[in-house]
């Protein structure tokens, strides 16, 4: 890893370049809006950003804090209902990307952010649960997923599965109706891992600069398939990094100035 | 037409022990002020209904308002965890809370049925998930057309919903603008509603974007300054970001949570913002 | 993206003989020239969709447009019949036209259900009326939670949409406001869409009760001022209501209709504002 | 009949008092909108008026010219796709009164707006259809129907049923799962018929001033039922027929005036 840049930033700007212009990409808080407004600044001006609170074509000119944070509501297209997002939006397939993380993740890149250990009554870690993700994952053409990779995260068996990457391998999605392509790739610290166009099954494809596979095989907790013709990622450019400091930097700023209204 | 009323009376005629209560305003409009009201007056035993808990339901959670939570999303926002909802469900503290858990579109599409006098919505959603095994409430339903099977959930009808608007005009026409979320459905779907307003306007000049609930759809109309703080108020108040950051050390421990409630919340009077 | 580009073009690109085409408006933003580019071009056996058909519909049957019409209020409001569809309905002339007939709740809940992408929508209604057995597309639906049976009716999901708006900008994203009806949903349950606006403007500026159709949801836009005559643009102009009334005379005769078509719609170049 | 007003100005008044205050009413073209007009500029000021085009609690300051005229939406509370007007606002059963006209009217109050004569596919008259009445007929707290008194209209059979009154008689409602009580009364250019509580069967209560029985009787098309007590209207006072009067004049002039723009 250089030290010009921190694993977070390659990851951010990894996810970003994943973004076509012209597209309509669903976006949850933190990284995802992140790299989603990275990509605007940078090689996606006229990416079109949705936010479930109902921001459709949100043009936010600081970082948002919260997915109903009012700089997304104020430049947007529209702002409608939170019903008519997931209902006349999303559901129908208008949507080209979602962006999602993971608690944890399989290598069929299905998600669980709903509880980990004990039983679904009794576990041993309650987090927030599903959101937007089972839809998101359902229902946009593509959806990219962006998540810290260790092994507490890349599990060998979900404790719940929140969101339906591959179910258990090729044909699952067409069985379950699910009618997006489901995950085109996932955007780690570490590198980025695709689904094999014939086993579904997330295979490592790039490794960001300085990242060895070794180092993503200990990262994961299953044995990780790794691309005959593994690649590098190009690490960030001068512009991307600047770009993406400021967009970090406008979201301190304003937290911290965020108490005093 | 709905009755302008104090906070205090229209809590303690409109909220009763047992009640299923939906308090709405995703990240916005938070109606905080009207649930400190609720943990003032004591409920018990209440089914809370919301999209995104948020710290609005860690604090009846933590304050044991809630015996039952119905909802899609639990954290704080941009934080973490809501450390009351986690010790609640983790721990059974101060009572064990029993959970029904959605997606956002399933809840979005139960209040969507709630506001239209149907028994339930018809969506695509939640299939080969791991939730339906886990939440009685999602059921199967094939077209009648096509034989294609979809998924239904049933209304939301809350006894009573609470939701924070911008304004509302002497007659009791609520106008909220910004982010509305799914406020106006889950006002429409319960069989009472109160709403709390930044002020009380003799006219309500037209906002773009804005949804107005017509006096006659609304029981009650509060008055509440700041009443969504630490929540905003798109026009009035900015999110009080450093509020959400600090709760994260508040909710973490027990005593902490209960005294800084003790301090904030139960001894103070009926005032929106309290930090 | 929504392409910008001349009415002529966009008829002749979005379409085609055989279609079912819907033409929105309820009303306010009726597209009417619109309407008169598809005469002009010639198409043919058109599944014509329209809540209320009113003259634009009376105007595309007489013409041998339609060989279907599915509706739920066929008049000239405020004034009598539209001549030309009972011509159509009770002789046949100029050729036959089937029915599909519902009920304005019934026609907005199946654009709900196109926009949504779901193959269905659930409602009460129709119930005991005679309806259901003169029309296929009503079923009934029993709900999986309660045992209550309701009502189902299938999607719309026209080959092309065409409405009148107000504004565009120059990217293509469309403005309406004041009575807009099932226009959005129309448009979304639609493959294709065509809207004609008033003017195409650098900006839109915000106005109260506005819809936006986002560009990237939109195939085409055309400026047409006053392509809504003679119904009317909320802002822009006011309903022709002497057109309406002159239109029950000149319909009602088969010939006397033939020539104004001829003259006004035939002859004309592509303008709004026909009298 | 008095020289002093007309017996469709009689009907628009008798059906304007039927609006109680403080309701809501959903109000077709025509005469009901007349009415529902005049009982708000009368004894009615927050009568909430609300037309299938979208506008709730409209307050046009001269009549519409149709159920979409822009008047509607200018002072109205809200202006809403018709969408959500039927499936959040009619279809739960929100709204108090419900404002409807007939072609053919039979003695339970059902409804025919569709086809007279022939069949159904191949009609002798067709007329416009459903528009909004079935669901207002169905889910309306009450209904109030409004139409001109003969043979023509007030049929022993209808030839198509369009909206449901009481059906085919007591009980018919609550089987069909309508959930509104139905027709309240039927306000014609000959007096006031309403419901017999027992049998459902419409019976004249009220003449108005001048018609008789014998003339109800002969422009019914089945025996009507009679009430024992039947009284006579109150005629329309000088206050309603100059507010009605201002009220017609103002359409007629906006008429004139509206093809210029």
């Amino acid at each position: 890893m250089s030290d010009d840049w921190s694993a977070d930033e390659m990851m951010t700007v990894a996810a970003a370049r994943q973004l076509r212009d012209k597209t309509a990409c669903f976006v949850g808080i933190g990284l995802p809006s992140t790299a989603a407004n990275l990509a605007r600044a940078t090689h996606a001006p006229d990416l079109v950003l949705i936010y479930e609170s109902g921001c459709l074509g949100a043009k936010p000119q600081r970082l948002p804090l919260s997915i109903g944070d009012g700089i997304l509501a104020e430049n947007a297209d529209a702002v409608v209902s939170v019903a008519e997002v997931f209902n006349y939006w999303l559901q129908p397939g208008r949507i080209d990307i979602g962006f999602l993380g993971a608690a944890q993740l399989d290598r069929f890149a299905n998600i669980n952010t709903t509880v980990i250990g004990g039983t679904y009554a009794s576990p041993k870690v309650r987090l927030p649960g599903a959101g937007g993700a089972p839809e998101i994952a359902a229902s946009c053409r593509e959806v990219i997923i962006v998540v810290r990779q260790n092994l507490r995260t890349f599990v060998d068996r979900l404790d719940f599965v929140t969101s339906v990457g591959f179910g258990s391998g090729p044909g699952d999605r067409a069985r379950l109706g699910l009618r997006g392509d489901g995950p085109k790739a996932v955007i780690t610290d570490i590198g980025i891992l695709e689904p094999d166009p014939r086993t579904c099954e997330l295979t490592l494809t790039h490794l960001h600069p300085g990242a060895t596979a070794e180092q993503a095989r200990a990262a994961t907790g299953w044995p990780l398939a790794v691309a005959d013709d593994l690649r590098t990622t190009r690490p960030p450019t001068a512009e991307e990094l600047t770009l993406l400091r400021q967009l970090e930097a406008s979201k301190t700023s304003s937290q911290a100035g965020a108490g005093v209204a | 037409m709905a009755e302008i009323t104090s906070l205090r009376h229209a809590v303690a005629s409109l909220v009763h022990d047992g009640d299923v209560v939906a308090m709405e305003g995703f990240t916005h409009l938070i109606p905080f002020a009207a649930a400190h009201e609720v943990i003032r007056q004591g409920r018990r035993d209440l089914t809370l209904v919301r999209m995104t808990p948020d710290l609005i339901y860690d604090q009846l959670i933590g304050m044991g308002c809630a015996k039952a939570l119905v909802f899609s999303w639990g954290g704080n926002p941009g934080v973490g965890s809501l450390h009351r909802f986690r010790d609640a469900v983790e721990n059974g503290w101060p009572t064990p809370l029993q959970l029904e858990e959605h997606s956002h579109a399933g809840m979005a599409n139960r209040y969507v049925a709630g506001a239209a006098g149907l028994p339930f919505a018809v969506m695509r959603g939640y299939t080969g998930t791991d939730l339906p095994e886990n939440t009685a409430n999602i059921a199967s339903i094939v077209c009648p057309f096509t034989g294609e099977t979809l998924t239904a959930v049933p209304a939301l009808q809350p006894d009573v919903t609470i939701v924070h608007a911008q304004r509302a005009d002497r007659r009791g026409n609520v106008q909220m603008w910004g982010i509305t979320g799914v406020q106006k459905e889950a006002v429409l779907a319960a069989s009472r509603s109160l709403v709390t307003v930044e002020e009380i306007v003799d006219e309500l000049a037209p906002v773009p974007g804005q949804v107005i609930l017509p006096s006659w759809a609304v029981t009650a109309v509060a008055e509440v300054p700041s009443g969504a703080h630490p929540s905003y108020a798109h026009g009035y108040s900015e999110r009080d970001n450093d509020f959400y950051v600090r709760w994260d050390a508040v909710s973490r421990d027990r005593e902490t949570f209960l005294a800084w409630m003790e301090q904030h919340v139960l001894e103070s009077a009926n005032v929106g913002r309290q930090t």
